[in-house]
């Protein structure tokens, strides 16, 4: 992008502006998406309780509650209590805001659309939700009271165990696609719905499985949402948030929510990949025309968006049907659970791997893992590599378009 | 006018803050607040090493540094933060004398960073970044793909890789973790009701 | 000198590396509470790694002189132990709070001279 | 008969004769007669001597020689005016003594012959004052053997000689044990047998002798310095008393205790002495011509109170130059005038503060020598203990004579006192008297009763002399005398015929010893104060009233001090209810020992004769000749030193008035008093009846109820513990460690030198040893100091550490930098070289 804008404009302004749509356009989606959200949420219990949920505001199905809903927050008053550790508790929201947020730069919405285009980005992208906890835990120790300290401590803990199971469940597909590009691994598992991960083979079947309930536990949602457990903790680590603040910790939730959901849906649903290969039938994705290309991107973005919007709803629906665990469960489910089966589902697939290099039912040979360096060949390799290059590391904020047309034709 | 160099600026933005926040480190004594500054310097350094073209390093920073350490951190500090040990005041005169000896400290180390020539920047041919994990990877696997280039064949052949190292450190976290969670055990209450955990 | 434009060389890192190196090591020097020595150690490690990476950096420092990978390597392995050292020293300071009640190193001198 | 050339002569042989006896007895005591018997009535012989010596010398040498004062009762309004009538008289009084002068060599009599003025009390004390020979002279210091007569003088000659002689007839009795072979079952023996040892008889007889010789010579001394040579004499007397069986502990104990609680009385004593003659030049009392030029030089009471100040109390010149030595030593002239202006400065910091200070350091001092005599608080702790000793000695020497000799002393040097030294000696004997008579009530040995009694008794005169009651504080020492060794020796009596000190184990003796019982019974009536009032009373009955009179004038005069008076009156009450306690507890009721009763019998008639004539004078003492105004009371307000008759107020403390001791005689305190007197005792002695008496409450129940102050006071206010804690320990402590240093410094000194010379000996076998292990200890010291050294950079204190760690390495930087940059400059260059 920052190229094209090149032509027109200097060279720093065309950076800037570049770097900016990319930043509005997350924004937008997490803003955006946090709205639908809290909507779908209410309509989701409503039916799963035998009731309506919000029926009158913006017309016949309530959608414009969340919005009627975030106006009122504004304008409520920005309370902070006497014995808070002040700088901290007005800075806490932000800090879980941010670390969602920035999951974002390196979470790609279709083949190529991605704001960084990062080597590690599944890395990234656990390491960076990893960070929202700190949000939390200050909001919980900044605010002076007990029942958030309670709440920020339960989230710590609950926090730093289940990313150990994540992190093993994470590594499962990256070891089946031999790399951690998030764009690699997506676009590994074009085609039919078998391709997708999940269905690779019965461990990553399971493994699938155990992500979704770690990444539901390290997002705090029900029924591992001890932090504000309203029945014991008054509402944990933001009982004493109000207004916007207390608003800007339900973005960072709803927006960590669709982070591990679209992660779900890139690392084990095939990403933006339809269950059949329709772009490919219609010539779209193979297609030289930008153009078509373009079409077959907003396609996949559907898809992806369908995907994750799947997942946070599936989330919902657990939430609104399982009761809450009590803490020591919350930490049985990990250590005894989670962990072993994640464990054991790594090492069955490492083994399956190996039985059967490039898994039992994968048509598109094309994909399978290249050995970027050819030990005989190094040089070539490298000034392969080097060929694609951009002006500088920054350049990776909007060369995704570049290497990934790099390794595509690789 | 020479254009800017947006290295050099995003560089100055995380040495910056990273700098900024570890003074900020050193001088809050509330001890919340020095765990905020330091998770913030923290990242920044993070930044910086994405800047050098360390990628996986800098994802390992956040990943295991700000995500693990300083999680774990936070997590002591609550732990004891009771009223009095939140901020606890340190002497005046050992202020002074750290920071006659820190002063001279940063003396040496910054005369020592400035002082020779090979460190100074140079204008260097941009390149792309050559993507880090794999060959980090293989590198903790024994096999220094980085290293083939070398002209030197002593250099090429002599670089073993870092899998025992690899190996040391993985026993050595395993060792660590059942190490800590011994240390921090509550501690015993009777004979008979260990029987019972067990 | 325009920093704006001129390009970055190792050492403008190791500066870097410097004044976080010995903000730690004042850190580690000045603060009475335990957990704050912590900091002050990680900070330390973070000023040697910040080193180690620019060392290692082929941007910085192109051609063979570099440390190549080595340091990048060097810098994975003090974060690994970093978090090694901090679950241990923080079940230290976790068992010496319930030894002492408190968390102040200058109560940890029973062993002194 | 001219008193003042026979005087001297009298009296000093009375004085002389006990001396004769005692160097008789030393020298022969064994052999005269069975056992010794001729010792005792040598002694008493002796000091039968003396006593009609001593009473010749009263009634038929000073009586007649002397008028008496006129009574003196003076209205209110007359001691207003009592200044100028002062001036008046004392200006005649210095005219006569000019005349005097001529009249004797080395004698000086002063004396007054009727020049009354107007029915006032004023009068010339009469007083003769001389020396018999000087012992040596070095400089300006003279030791000599001189005398110093006033009636006072006189009356105590003749009342210690009178006790004394009594006292010897009565141990003569008393002592029959010691005339043969002595068991003594108080002390056990290590083979469990009791003590056998030989009589010693004279030797009781030896010390009395040499006692009364030394209690004269106090008396008579005309000089400080020889009234401390008696004053040491009469305390070894008293040593050598209460340890007369020194084989018992206790006895040896309490002689020691007797002795060294009083050298610390003593020692302010001899700095008060040091401080009089350096100020003074002089330690004679009176004026005597001791150059021999005819003009007498002043004695100590003469510069104080000199007839050209009206015998006001001024501080004197030679004070005033000592406190001035700085001055002086600058060169200033002490002419008249400028001593005169240096008197008036009382500024602080002032020439005459200073000596006004010097004048009380001088009379604190003195007056610290009679609390260890005269056993005032807090030097009281002896006297108690002292009952060790046989009780003939208990009744001569610590109750009758030699305790009282610290009033006496504190009588006599009474001129010389300024207002604060005696609001001391009001606060001390105040403290004293109550102390001492609290104790005396839960006390069940029946003489340690009698000696807080005497306590509590000397308290009281103390008391007196402080609140400026000269005359009531003397009068007191008199017929508590009389009253107090009746009281001692009827005890005795009592001891020797139960054989137990133990009260409760007495009762019912007045069935079996109607003697003893019936004069004991005089005795509490006399110290109780047991009189109608403004009629006729007992001995006591007189000097109690005077005493508390004068205390309420003092009181009336200084309302802030008035808790002196009320104490006093108190100590009245508890005075009779602790004597009448003795009284019910030994002679009356059922007797609560029967063996003990069953053997009781009445003493010999050489023991209860005394106490009969006792008895008498404690009785009659009081009491002025049929049909002359002459009593005691008379012939001490003829003795009444010089100028003290007028009303005194304090320099330092502005507010201290002593008031004229007349003022006391005025209706309002003398009738009050009078009536405390006799209520204070009646109350006391009908708590004794209802307690021991009729035995209405039972005294263990409210022993029992007040638990804490009956152990308190059983303790005896804990004194002894807390001295044994004060001084004692520390004491011990410090001559443990002296032990020690003697054991191991000087002793081990000596060892050294012995392995020494043993070492030279086998030099050639040592030299290996020593040499070789020495520098192998040294290196090994030398590392261990090293080690001990380096320690103390191990303080534990982590962030410490860290300081340590970074300065290294700054210092390492800097070495390498500047000190190893050589080796090193190819490296930094290759360095620097590629590209």
């Amino acid at each position: 992008m920052a190229e094209y804008l090149q032509q027109y404009l200097p060279q720093s302004l065309a950076y800037l502006t570049a770097a900016l749509v990319h930043a509005v356009l997350i924004l937008v989606v997490v803003a955006l998406g946090t709205l639908i959200f809290i909507w779908l949420e209410r309509k989701v219990s409503g039916r799963i309780q035998d009731r309506l949920g919000p029926t009158r505001v913006g017309g016949k199905f309530g959608w414009l509650q969340t919005l009627a809903d975030g106006l009122k927050l504004i304008t409520k008053e920005d309370l902070r209590p006497a014995s808070a550790d002040s700088m901290l508790f007005l800075i806490a929201p932000y800090v879980s805001l941010c670390a969602s947020y920035v999951a974002y730069i390196a979470l790609p919405f279709a083949d190529g659309w991605v704001a960084i285009h990062l080597n590690v980005a599944v890395f990234f992208i656990v390491a960076v939700l990893g960070l929202e906890v700190f949000g939390v835990m200050l909001a919980g120790y900044a605010s002076g009271s007990k029942w958030s300290l309670f709440g920020a401590m339960r989230e710590a803990a609950q926090v730093v165990s289940y990313e150990v199971p994540l992190g093993i469940c994470v590594v499962v597909p990256v070891l089946i696609a031999g790399t951690m590009d998030l764009v690699a691994i997506g676009q590994m598992q074009a085609g039919w719905f078998f391709n997708w991960f999940l269905f690779h083979d019965p461990f990553t079947f399971i493994v699938f499985w155990v992500y979704f309930t770690c990444a539901t536990a390290s997002v705090n949602r029900a029924p591992f949402d001890l932090a504000e457990a309203e029945s014991e903790l008054v509402a944990g680590f933001h009982t004493e948030y109000s207004g916007v603040r207390w608003s800007i910790f339900f973005m960072a939730e709803y927006s960590s929510m669709v982070v591990v959901s679209a992660l779900a849906a890139i690392l084990f649903f095939g990403g933006w990949n339809g269950p059949l290969p329709i772009t490919h039938w219609l010539g779209l994705a193979d297609s030289a025309n930008p153009l078509a290309h373009y079409v077959a991107n907003l396609l996949g973005l559907i898809n992806f968006l369908g995907k994750a919007i799947a997942g946070v709803t599936f989330m919902m629906w657990v939430r609104w049907t399982l009761p809450r665990l009590r803490i020591d469960q919350v930490m049985a489910t990990c250590l005894k659970y989670c962990t072993p089966i994640a464990a054991f589902g790594f090492a069955g697939a490492v083994i399956w791997t190996f039985l059967f290099p490039g898994g039992l039912v994968i048509p598109n040979k094309d994909w399978v893992v290249q050995e970027e360096y050819q030990l005989d060949e190094p040089q070539a390799q490298s000034a392969a590599s080097t060929s694609a290059a951009s002006t500088s590391p920054l350049a990776h904020a909007d060369s995704g378009l570049h290497a990934e047309e790099h390794h595509g034709t690789d | 006018m020479e254009p800017i160099n947006w290295h050099s600026v995003f560089f100055l933005l995380f040495a910056l803050v990273g700098c900024g926040f570890s003074v900020a480190v050193l001088l809050t004594s509330n001890v919340v607040r020095m765990a905020f500054y330091l998770v913030l310097a923290l990242a920044a350094t993070s930044g910086l090493f994405f800047l050098a073209g360390a990628d996986f390093v800098g994802a390992m920073q956040i990943m295991i540094y700000v995500g693990g350490t300083l999680v774990l951190l936070i997590f002591g500090v609550m732990l004891t933060a009771r009223g009095p040990f939140i901020s606890m005041r340190t002497p005046a005169g050992e202020w002074i004398l750290g920071a006659i000896i820190g002063g001279s400290l940063l003396v040496v180390l910054l005369s020592a960073a400035t002082s020779v020539r090979a460190w100074r920047p140079v204008a260097v041919a941009e390149g792309e970044a050559r993507p880090t994990a794999t060959r980090l990877g293989m590198a903790l696997l024994g096999a220094r793909v980085d290293k083939l280039e070398e002209p030197d064949p002593t250099q090429r052949e002599g670089m073993s890789g870092y899998l025992l190292p690899f190996e040391i450190v993985s026993v050595h976290l395993l060792v660590v973790l059942v190490g800590s969670a011994y240390l921090a055990r509550p501690k015993k209450r009777a004979v008979g009701s260990t029987a019972e955990t067990v | 000198m325009n920093l704006l434009t001129e390009p970055i060389g190792v050492s403008h890192y190791l500066i870097v590396g410097a004044i976080m190196f010995v903000t730690g090591a004042l850190c580690m020097a000045t603060k009475r509470n335990a957990l704050g020595v912590l900091m002050g150690i990680e900070l330390v490690l973070n000023g040697a790694n910040v080193n180690f990476v620019a060392f290692g950096s082929e941007y910085l420092r192109p051609g063979a002189v570099s440390m190549g990978l080595d340091g990048q390597l060097i810098a994975l392995f003090v974060i690994v132990l970093a978090a090694a050292e901090a679950a241990v020293a923080l079940a230290i300071v976790l068992n010496f709070y319930n030894n002492h009640s408190s968390v102040d190193v200058d109560k940890a001198d029973e062993l002194k001279g | 008969m001219d008193p003042v050339s026979t005087l001297p002569v009298l009296l000093g042989l009375a004085w002389l004769v006990p001396l004769a006896s005692f160097t008789l007895i030393v020298l022969f005591g064994p052999r005269m007669g069975k056992a010794g018997i001729g010792a005792g009535y040598l002694a008493t012989g002796a000091i039968l001597t003396s006593a009609i010596l001593s009473s010749f010398s009263l009634f038929f040498v000073w009586i007649p020689a002397y008028d008496m004062p006129e009574p003196s009762h003076p209205v209110a309004a007359d001691s207003a005016h009592g200044g100028a009538h002062e001036a008046e008289v004392h200006d005649e009084a210095a005219h006569k003594e000019e005349h005097g002068d001529d009249d004797h060599g080395e004698q000086h009599a002063e004396s007054s012959h009727g020049e009354h003025d107007g029915g006032h009390a004023h009068f010339d004390k009469p007083e003769i004052a001389g020396e018999w020979y000087t012992l040596g002279k070095f400089g300006s210091l003279r030791i000599t053997i001189g005398y110093y007569i006033d009636s006072l003088t006189v009356m105590m000659f003749a009342m210690v000689t009178f006790i004394a002689t009594c006292i010897h007839f009565y141990a003569i009795g008393y002592m029959h044990d010691e005339l043969h072979d002595y068991v003594d079952h108080e002390v056990t023996l290590e083979d469990g047998q009791h003590l056998h040892r030989p009589g010693r008889f004279h030797r009781f007889f030896q010390y009395l002798s040499l006692f009364c010789f030394s209690m004269l010579g106090l008396v008579i001394a005309g000089n400080i310095a020889m009234v401390f040579v008696f004053w040491e004499l009469v305390g070894i007397c008293s040593y050598f008393l209460i340890g007369f069986y020194i084989e018992r502990k206790s006895a040896s104990n309490a002689a020691n205790k007797a002795f060294i609680v009083n050298r610390v009385g003593d020692f302010g004593m001899i700095i008060g002495l040091m401080v009089i003659f350096a100020t003074l030049g002089t330690f004679a009392f009176g004026d005597v011509d001791a150059d021999g030029d005819g003009t007498p030089e002043p004695g100590i009471f003469s510069q104080v109170r000199s007839p050209e100040n009206d015998y006001a109390l001024v501080v004197p010149d030679g004070v005033i130059k000592a406190a001035a030595a700085s001055e002086i030593a600058k060169g200033v002239e002490a002419t008249p005038e400028q001593i005169q202006s240096w008197r008036e400065d009382m500024e602080p910091g002032g020439v005459g503060r200073w000596a006004y200070w010097l004048m009380i350091i001088a009379g604190v001092g003195i007056f610290c020598g009679c609390v260890g005599k005269s056993a005032q608080f807090p030097l009281h702790v002896w006297l108690p203990d002292a009952m060790e000793g046989p009780t003939p000695v208990s009744a001569l020497v610590h109750s009758a004579t030699m305790v009282a000799a610290g009033v006496y002393l504190v009588g006599r040097f009474f001129p010389f006192f300024v207002p604060e030294v005696l609001l001391v000696i009001a606060i001390i004997g105040c403290i004293t008297l109550f102390v001492a008579a609290t104790i005396a009530i839960t006390a069940v040995d029946i003489k340690r009763v009698l000696a807080y009694s005497t306590v509590s008794q000397l308290g009281y005169m103390m008391l007196a002399l402080g609140v400026g009651g000269w005359s009531a504080g003397v009068f007191h020492l008199m017929t508590h005398a009389f009253f107090k060794s009746l009281l001692f020796m009827c005890s005795g009596s009592v001891i020797h015929a139960v054989h137990t000190n133990d009260m409760t184990h007495m009762g019912g003796l007045r069935k079996k010893m109607p003697w003893t019982a019936y004069t004991m019974l005089v005795g509490c009536l006399a110290i109780m104060g047991a009189g109608v009032p403004f009629t006729i009373g007992l001995s006591g009955h007189y000097s109690k009233d005077a005493i508390l009179a004068q205390a309420m004038s003092f009181e009336a005069a200084n309302p802030m001090l008035g808790w002196l008076f009320y104490v006093a009156a108190a100590g009245a009450a508890i005075t009779a209810f602790y004597m009448f306690r003795l009284w019910f507890l030994t002679c009356a009721g059922e007797p609560r020992d029967k063996h003990r009763y069953d053997h009781a019998h009445e003493s010999p008639k050489v023991m209860y004769v005394p106490l009969v004539i006792l008895a008498v004078m404690a009785v009659i003492v009081g009491w002025s000749i049929y049909g002359t105004p002459v009593g005691i009371q008379k012939l001490l307000e003829q003795a009444r030193p010089m100028g003290i008759l007028t009303t005194a107020h304090g320099a330092l403390l502005t507010d201290l008035v002593h008031p004229d001791e007349h003022l006391s005689h005025l209706e309002e305190f003398h009738v009050a008093s009078t009536w405390y007197a006799t209520l204070t005792g009646l109350a006391g002695l009908g708590l004794a009846i209802v307690f021991y008496g009729v035995r209405v409450l039972n005294p263990a129940e409210v022993a029992n109820q007040f638990k804490r102050v009956y152990k308190f006071l059983v303790n005896k206010w804990y004194f002894d513990e807390l001295y044994n804690v004060i001084f004692v320990k520390p004491v011990l402590l410090v001559s443990s460690r002296v032990a020690d240093f003697d054991k191991k410094v000087i002793d081990g000194l000596i060892d050294t030198l012995a392995i020494g010379t043993r070492m030279i000996a086998r030099l050639d076998d040592m030299i290996d040893r020593y040499f070789v292990d020495g520098l192998i200890n040294a290196f090994a010291g030398w590392t261990y100091a090293v080690a001990l050294w380096f320690r103390g950079a191990e303080t534990g204190r982590l962030r410490q550490y860290v300081m340590f760690i970074v300065l290294g390495t700054v210092v390492l930087f800097i070495l390498i930098t500047f000190y190893l940059s050589a080796p090193l400059a190819p490296s930094l260059s290759t360095l620097e070289g590629r590209p």
